[in-house]
């Protein structure tokens, strides 16, 4: 019996330590979630950082930055076409998952390009520039319109809603400045 | 005419890695000839054992691996004399009349477990024959400690199929067993000096009386002493041929010349000479032949000057206060896993970065 | 901010309170079982040693503390009567090492038969070998158990029972004296077969286990007259 | 500073660390004199052979040109600065301006001259300037610049800039180290015109005025060392430091660091030091040009190699194709002996450092100093890489310090961060560590490919910084526009709703009217959507649901190509009415459709005709185009393009008329399976008519295009051009 | 309808914590006690089942008490309760299975770190209700204990030659007759049995687990491909 008093004692100590202990780390941890509160979400602006920002809206959203949060929020991480694998790697870094291939639906063709107005077809129609997100094409009304080559993003968002088709997507020409020492592509040239 | 396209340098030493780990190879014979002289047929038949073991193990892997229309590679890679070499060294590093399954076992997990799943030549973490080595010695402590005597000590003659007699089933022809064959004439089973020292020290004889023990002979260690002495040899023919850089095999002896210099100042009864450290053991072949190993060692003079002096401290801290008697293995795979913090810390200043510019 | 950390900390609180309240009643409600299966273990390893129809009494409970010998007198009388037997051997340690080690006595009607010596071999290979050690009235070895060990697996673990019988070859075996030659390994000369691959750690073993068996003859009267619990501090 | 003098004239250098030996090659052009090479059969000058931007061409094909007469020249004064003109090598016509090979790894194509020459070999006029102190600073410099003279060592940086630094020079270093195996021009040319090169280091020594001139020299060529000594005995200024035979000892930070003790910082240039190096044979060419007024249109070019029966230093003019040279050089594999599938190995530069050539008609240009043909056995070509075993010998040779096993494994897992971490932009791709490395990889092609992907990627990083700061100014721009929108509608709407108040009857007609135009552009729409199927996008599925199905049958065919013009004009209007669309208003669809059923109109008149028809309600989006384009023009002013209306109007025909074919067929391609037989064949026919015509319209091109194009990009050209000058001051420097 | 949806939630548990989302195989955690106690089979069995109380009893809690949870110290609430059921089943067990107890040694209250519970609690049994939380719980433990008894076997066999040693500590004196001796050794084969070794046989069962994966998703037919539907960017978005 004795015994048993004593245990009880000692099991109501227990308790109570704990009890204090508890309650002065809660207060604790109710302070600091108070005080350390984080406002916003940085992760997207990372995501966003990482994506090639062409606003092509191929993964589906409208434009780069609404993936970006999408992303943030669980959506798959190879959805964005024109940054390929390498944007993909890059957003599995950041997210700390497992680097996935890009999107089967995707065409796989995502070499840089850009687009290209095929002039005398132009009727001026303005369709194209309200399409470019990035306001890369020149022009007014029934007037001939103009890519700049510079600002263009290749997203090929203006090549559907010209009603005359003459939007053309030209890849990007190796030049010696940009070239790869890709060895493989050079011609052989065979002489006689 | 199709003409040939390639990036520049042109030209080419006409160094190879084969070429290297060839040199590697040549330069133990000296060390093998010390051993077979001193030990017996023992370990010529395990390095023969292990090369077999290893190549197939090796032939298996890269099959397994590869798809078929690459054979010429695996052959090269087979050949490349890596899996040779690591199965010498395992095959030097083991006590000469152990069983043959311990050769094999060895190399295969050598080659398979510590060199191919880490992704073949260049990528294994730890020097393969070493971290067979330990896994032997941890899983199989009593074959892995049977040492034989020196043949002079021995009372029987241990020829050639007697040893292979032993290897493969463990009892002479004439029907002793290695128990038998390792007790002395005044039936002490005979131990390596660095296990009688350390057995003795614990027994409490100080170092002076245990260096009267029989397997101590006149200097180091009856045998011992010599096949060191070999491996040195064949260690200063590869600095010779640069095939190896002299400041791993440098810092490691000078750092364990140093610990135990200053041990045996400190208290000459319990500890060895600097000398018995230097030529027992595997620390010759593991200053010349398992540290310089390149894919598991660290990469510029400074980190192997830190990673030979690491070593050393580590040997002589296990040789005398380890578990285990010899203590090149252990060490050899601690500086592998600090390899890489080694190298994160020892590089070099690039040119034009940080200069101090007199103006 | 005030509300907040006023509601975190009546949960964490109340959360603590109750899971503590948990536990403590499953404490007290195991508390006897546990001890019962401490005594039961104990007993079984001291029936290992000791044959349990040799005995009939609580032998759980006839505990005795025997490191206050050897600390105290009965420690200086260790280092005399070992200077009689052993003149040139001055530093001996004492025949039971620190701290003070448990001894249960087995009594078969009141009658001491036997006493189960707790010892550490301080020599192994890899540091103590705590064993338990069960002597006869007469002075023979009724057996030997390992306890715990950290001696190389593969090599010097064949001292558990488990692996290998080695142990058992204490038994029957007794003593004359100090000088007793067959106490030691064979490698040294004795009667104790030293296992394949290892020596230090049956050196170790058999000194311990002599030790105790010199120091069992030594104090045999002191040891039986003495009575009393040593639970108190278990 | 006196103690770097002091130590120097006792022949103490300071060393850098690594290095290779590569086994000398130079005994096989060594002794023998340069050669003078009788005239090639054709020219082919690449209009850029320096660092920078080509020039304009001031020649067409057809011109006669004379020897040494100005090819090439800037045009802007942007660009003034890193331009460096080309002239014609020898007098003859020029036959062709197209893309050809040019001396680079790649092997891609750039734009050249073809010259033939006439054989005459005629100068233009010359003016040899006998006292070269009597001119100016500026003239001189003007002099280099107009004769086209860039770094002849192989990094062909502009020379005009480098002795037109405003920096106080402390050391003029001449770099004759000539470190590659192999190569010996520099050699031949130091003891066959010392004195010209000791007169072109007098000007350079004018216009830099550095406190001392020291020719960084190796110990492998005594002969080209006395000849200099002799030379520069009379000029205390002038050092000629005997270096110790080590590649690469002529790279330009490593010279320094040999001579000077100095490491030049990474990302500076040695200018900021107080150092200016000048190639020996770029000293040459300022004499020449300086004094002797001749532009750099030859140069001293090293044919060598086992496959050479005669290799042998030539003065090559520049555009001599390397085919020529190695003809004149006696190699061995044109002889026929060869077997054919034998790969030819013809390396432009040292073996350490030049690039294979994919072809034999590359011509010699301005930096070229050697064309390599090594044998089979002498260079053997294949990769025999195998994995690194970390041994650690690039470390041990690398001239920079760098890690080369290091950057390999982060070039092969394209780690672009780590390999900037490491310093990858500070290696100079000298190729010793490739040279030692036992395993044969060929790290330094390696290192190029991370350093053209970093390089590219750094780029991408730019351009889309750029594309979303420009998506959100256009977010927001279009943001206003909406609200001043929304309030215009608002005012309008108001103002209806007064008239409406007084006229009630008349209004609400103007109502239904609106209402039966809206109904009609949509049953075409709908027939459309019916036609079409699959191919609508989500964009249009969602108006198209409103519409009921009875409309769709009772469609009459042929409006199906009208519709398909008025698609897009409806597809708005739609989207905005179907939310407030009536029943009243589909009641109406089959009295009004008939009129409006033009069944071959033109484009042109169909145009015409919508757009009054839906005048209302395209008012706020035509509002909304003119807005935009107005502001596009404010902000990007653009030559306006202006075209006469009858012109306008056939070009509008012919391009919707072409559009119309492209979507027929790929109506027609859509429906074989499923509707195929819902497709009338008029219009196939229609379409491939109306195909034909756009071919022809297409045909109708003419300069004005080219004209145009050019000059709508002419802006953006120009503004680009200025950014990469300056990128490319900033790199060269 | 109903009834089947929950009955495929429930499949999805389960085949979630057996197999595709397997603790110890997958999530790779708790490998600590896996990996230290697994030398015999009795031995992994009874960490097992100790982690799989623990594991079904803090499931069970978190998910009844997860409303009253406020987020900033639900980690220290559930850290407590893991740390009082694991208290509860150490003591039981040092009652009822003393020599398992012994042998388990430190590992058994070394179950309140293991990830593999307070991951569950935080990723699922604080997210959903109590049935499944608890059926979670059962098949995450499962799947948990069945990592450890195939390391536990495969360890046991290959350094021991038998299988079952000792299950008399868990399950009392007769499965003294469990214990098979598959073959024997006369020298162990001491890399199974220690640490190192069943780091080894972990890594080859996950590459098995690998290969399995790989042959199930190879011989599963190709997902036809959806089409994209390309989002336009601006225009009338707004």
């Amino acid at each position: 019996m004795e015994t048993f008093v004593a245990n009880l004692i000692l099991a109501i100590l227990a308790i109570a330590v704990l009890g204090g202990m508890s309650l002065l780390f809660g207060a604790l941890l109710g302070y600091a979630s108070v005080k350390f509160k984080v406002e916003s979400d940085p992760l997207v602006e990372q995501l966003d950082q990482l994506l090639p920002q062409t606003q092509c809206g191929q993964c589906g959203y409208p434009g780069c930055k609404p993936y970006a949060k999408a992303v943030a929020n669980g959506e798959a991480i190879n959805k964005c076409a024109p940054g390929g694998e390498d944007t993909i790697k890059k957003i599995a870094e950041l997210m700390g998952v497992e680097v996935k291939p890009l999107d089967e639906n995707h065409e796989a063709d995502n070499s840089p390009k850009v687009a290209f107005i095929i002039e005398e077809d132009c009727i001026g129609c303005t369709k194209c520039i309200q399409a470019c997100p990035v306001d890369a094409i020149l022009g007014a009304a029934k007037q001939m319109h103009t890519i700049i080559i510079d600002e263009c993003t290749g997203c090929d968002l203006c090549v559907d809603p010209c009603p005359v088709d003459c939007i053309e997507m030209i890849p990007i020409e190796k030049t010696a400045q940009n070239w790869q020492w890709d060895l493989h592509s050079i011609p052989v040239v065979q002489v006689d | 005419m199709a003409f040939w396209i390639a990036s520049s340098p042109h030209n080419h030493t006409q160094n190879e890695t084969s070429a290297l780990m060839r040199l590697v190879i040549y330069a133990t014979i000296p060390g093998i000839f010390a051993q077979w002289y001193f030990f017996g047929w023992g370990n010529l038949i395990h390095i023969t054992l292990a090369i077999i073991t290893a190549i197939v193990a090796e032939f298996t892997v890269l099959s397994l691996r590869d798809s078929p229309s690459q054979q010429h590679t695996i052959k090269k890679q087979i050949f490349d004399g890596s899996a040779v070499l690591t199965a010498v060294l395992i095959g030097i590093s083991l006590p000469a009349l152990a069983p043959w399954w311990i050769s094999v076992i060895g190399a295969i997990f050598a080659i398979v477990v510590v060199k191919q799943l880490y992704g073949g030549l260049g990528y294994n973490l730890f020097n393969p024959a070493m971290a067979a080595y330990v896994m032997l010695l941890i899983s199989f402590p009593l074959e892995m400690t049977s040492w034989q005597p020196p043949l002079e000590l021995m009372n029987f003659d241990l020829g050639f199929t007697n040893s292979v007699y032993v290897i493969f089933t463990g009892f002479t022809t004439e029907g002793f067993s290695l128990e038998q064959l390792r007790v002395n004439i005044d039936g002490f089973t005979m131990a390596t000096p660095l296990d009688t020292l350390k057995t003795n020290l614990t027994v409490g004889l100080t170092v002076g009386e245990s260096m009267n023990e029989p397997v101590i002979g006149e200097h180091f260690g009856i045998g011992w002493e010599w096949i060191n002495a070999a491996f040195l040899l064949g260690g200063l023919f590869l600095l010779a041929k640069k095939a190896i850089h002299w400041s791993i095999p440098f810092s490691f002896l000078a750092s364990l010349f140093l610990c135990s210099l200053i041990a045996f100042f400190i208290s000459p009864d319990s500890n060895a000479s600097t000398m018995f450290h230097w030529f027992n053991g595997a620390c010759m072949l593991g200053a010349f032949f398992i540290l310089t190993d390149p894919v598991s060692g660290a990469t510029s003079v400074k980190g192997r000057i830190v990673f030979g002096a690491l070593a050393g401290i580590l040997v002589f801290i296990i040789r005398k206060f380890g578990g285990y008697p010899d203590a090149v293995a252990f060490s050899v795979l601690l500086c592998n896993m600090a390899g890489p913090l080694i190298d994160q810390y020892t590089r070099p200043r690039t040119y034009g970065h940080q200069v101090k510019n007199k103006s | 901010m005030k509300k907040a950390i006023e509601k975190n900390a009546k949960i964490l609180a109340l959360f603590a309170i109750a899971c503590t309240t948990v536990v403590s009643l499953v404490h007290l409600l195991t508390k006897d079982q546990i001890l019962r299966q401490e005594q039961l273990q104990l007993l079984t390893q001291l029936n290992n040693i000791i044959a349990p129809e040799r005995y009939n009494n609580d032998i759980y409970q006839d505990c005795i503390l025997v490191g206050q010998y050897s600390g105290n007198n009965s420690g200086n009388n260790n280092g005399k009567a070992i200077d009689k037997a052993n003149d040139q051997n001055m530093d001996e340690p004492p025949l039971i090492t620190n701290p003070p080690q448990k001894a249960y006595v087995a009594r078969m009607n009141d009658q001491p038969v036997a006493i189960a010596f707790t010892n550490t071999a301080p020599d192994g290979y890899n540091g103590k070998i705590n064993m338990i050690i069960a002597v006869n009235l007469d002075g023979s070895i009724s057996g030997v158990r390992v306890l715990t060990h950290n001696e190389t697996p593969g090599l010097g673990d064949k001292i558990e029972v488990r692996k290998s019988d080695w142990i058992k070859s204490f038994t029957d075996k007794s003593i004359s004296g100090e000088t007793d030659s067959r106490w030691a390994v064979s490698k040294d000369g004795g009667m104790f077969d030293q296992f394949t691959g290892a020596t230090i750690t049956p050196r170790a073993v058999v000194k311990i286990v002599k030790r105790t068996a010199l120091y069992f003859a030594k104090h045999q009267k002191d040891l039986f007259a003495q009575t009393g619990s040593c639970q108190g501090d278990s | 500073m006196g103690s770097v003098i002091d130590r120097i004239t006792r022949g103490h250098f300071w060393h850098f660390h690594g290095g290779i030996h590569p086994p000398e090659q130079k005994f096989l052009t060594k002794n023998k004199p340069i050669r003078n090479l009788p005239l090639p059969g054709q020219l082919i000058l690449p209009i850029q052979q320096h660092i920078g931007q080509p020039g304009d061409l001031l020649v067409s094909v057809g011109d006669h040109v004379l020897k040494g007469q100005v090819l090439t020249r800037s045009k802007s004064p942007a660009t003034h600065s890193m331009v460096v003109p080309i002239h014609a090598p020898t007098s003859g016509i020029i036959t062709a301006i197209k893309n050809s090979v040019i001396a680079h790894p790649s092997g891609l194509t750039s734009l050249c001259l073809f010259i033939e020459p006439d054989g005459e070999d005629k100068w233009q006029e010359r003016n040899v300037c006998e006292h070269p102190q009597s001119l100016t600073r500026e003239q001189v410099i003007d002099k280099i610049t107009s004769a086209g003279i860039a770094g002849m060592g192989g990094a062909g940086f502009p020379t005009h800039i480098k002795v037109n630094t405003q920096a106080q020079i402390n050391y003029l270093i001449i770099n004759a180290a000539e470190c590659e195996p192999y190569i010996t021009a520099d050699d031949l040319l130091i003891r066959e015109h010392s004195a010209t090169i000791i007169d072109g280091i007098n000007i350079l020594e004018r216009l830099l005025t550095p406190h001392h001139i020291l020719i960084g020299i190796e110990d492998n060529k005594p002969e080209a060392i006395k000849v200099l000594q002799q030379a520069t005995a009379d000029n205390p200024k002038i050092k000629v430091c005997v270096l110790p035979t080590k590649y690469p000892t002529g790279g330009e930070k490593q010279l320094i660091q040999i001579l000077t003790g100095q490491e030049v910082p990474s990302g500076v240039i040695p200018s900021k030091l107080g150092i200016v190096m000048q190639n020996i044979a770029t000293c040459f060419a300022i004499a020449d040009a300086v004094i002797y007024d001749t532009p750099l249109i030859r140069r001293v070019v090293t044919v060598s190699g086992q496959a050479l029966d005669k290799p042998q230093n030539v003065w090559a003019l520049l555009g001599t194709p390397v085919n020529y040279l190695l003809e004149q050089c006696h190699y061995q594999n044109y002889a026929g002996q060869s077997n054919v599938n034998d790969k030819m190995h013809l390396i432009m530069g040292g073996p350490m450092m030049g690039f294979s050539l994919s072809t034999d008609q590359v011509p010699v240009v301005k930096i070229t100093n050697c064309v390599l043909a090594p044998s089979k056995d002498e260079i053997p070509a294949d990769n025999k890489e195998v994995e690194c075993i970390r041994c650690g010998q690039c470390a041990d040779v690398c001239p920079a310090q760098l890690l080369p096993q290091e950057l390999q494994w982060s070039a092969k897992a394209s780690d672009h961060q780590q390999l900037v971490k490491l310093n990858l932009a500070d290696c100079i791709e000298c190729g010793a560590c490739a040279y030692v490395c036992p395993s044969q990889i060929p790290l330094v092609h390696y290192y190029r490919i991370a350093k053209a992907e970093i390089r590219e990627q750094h780029l991408l990083n730019l351009q889309s910084e750029k594309a979303k700061t420009r998506f959100e100014a256009r977010k927001i721009r279009l943001e206003k526009e909406k609200l001043a929108r929304e309030t215009k509608q608002k005012k309008a709407a108001e103002a209806r709703k007064a008239k409406m108040a007084e006229n009630t009857s008349e209004s609400s007609n103007a109502i239904s009217a609106v209402a039966a135009a809206l109904a009609r552009v949509k049953a075409k729409k709908a027939k459309l959507s019916s036609q079409q199927g699959e191919e609508n996008s989500a964009e249009k599925a969602i108006p198209e649901k409103a519409i009921p199905e009875k409309v769709q049958l009772q469609a009459d065919k042929k409006t199906k190509v009208a519709a398909a013009i008025a698609r897009a004009k409806a597809k708005k209007l739609a989207a905005k009415a179907s939310a407030s669309q009536s029943s009243d208003a589909e009641t109406k669809i089959q009295s009004v459709e008939k009129p409006t059923v033009p069944t071959e109109t033109s484009g042109a008149k169909t145009e015409a005709k919508a757009e009054p028809k839906t005048e209302h309600k395209t008012e706020t989006k035509t509002e909304k185009n003119k807005s935009e384009t107005s502001e596009t023009n404010d902000s990007t002013p653009k030559e306006p393009v202006h075209k006469a209306n009858n012109d306008k109007k056939l070009k509008v025909a012919a391009a919707i008329a072409k559009a119309k074919a492209k979507k027929a067929q790929k109506l027609a391609e859509q429906n074989q399976n499923d509707n195929s037989d819902e497709l009338p064949e008029n219009k196939a026919e229609t379409s491939l008519n109306e195909k034909a015509e756009a071919a022809q319209a297409k045909k109708i091109k003419d300069d004005n295009k080219a004209k145009r194009i050019a000059a709508a990009v002419a802006k953006a050209k120009a503004k680009k051009q200025e950014q990469q000058n300056q990128q490319n001051q900033q790199k060269a420097e | 309808m109903q009834k089947f949806q929950i009955n495929k939630e429930y499949k999805d548990i389960a085949w979630q914590g057996l197999w595709k989302n397997n603790p110890g195989l997958v999530q790779l955690l708790g490998l600590c006690p896996l990996l230290a106690v697994t030398n015999t089979i009795t031995n992994a069995l009874g960490l097992g089942l100790a982690t799989l109380l623990v594991l079904i009893g803090s499931n069970i809690t978190v998910s009844a008490v997860r409303q009253w949870v406020p987020k900033e110290i639900r980690i220290p609430i559930f850290v407590l309760i893991i740390a009082a059921f694991v208290t509860c089943v150490q003591l039981l067990m040092n009652a009822f299975t003393y020599g398992l107890y012994k042998s388990l040694g430190i590992f058994l209250p070394l179950i309140v770190t293991n990830c593999a519970i307070i991951g569950r609690a935080e990723a699922y049994a604080s997210k959903n209700p109590v049935k499944q939380s608890a059926f979670d719980g059962l098949m995450m433990g499962t799947g948990f204990t069945l990592v450890l008894v195939v390391l536990g076997s495969i360890r046991e066999i290959l350094g021991q030659g038998t299988l079952f040693d000792g299950a008399n500590l868990l399950l009392g004196e007769w499965a003294t007759v469990l214990k098979i001796e598959v073959y024997h050794l006369d020298s162990q084969f001491l890399l199974a049995i220690l640490p190192p070794g069943a780091f080894i046989a972990m890594g080859f069962i996950i590459a098995l687990k690998n290969v399995i994966d790989d042959k199930i998703a190879q011989r599963q037919p190709k997902t036809e491909n959806k089409s994209i539907e390309r989002v336009r960017v601006n225009f009338d978005a707004q």
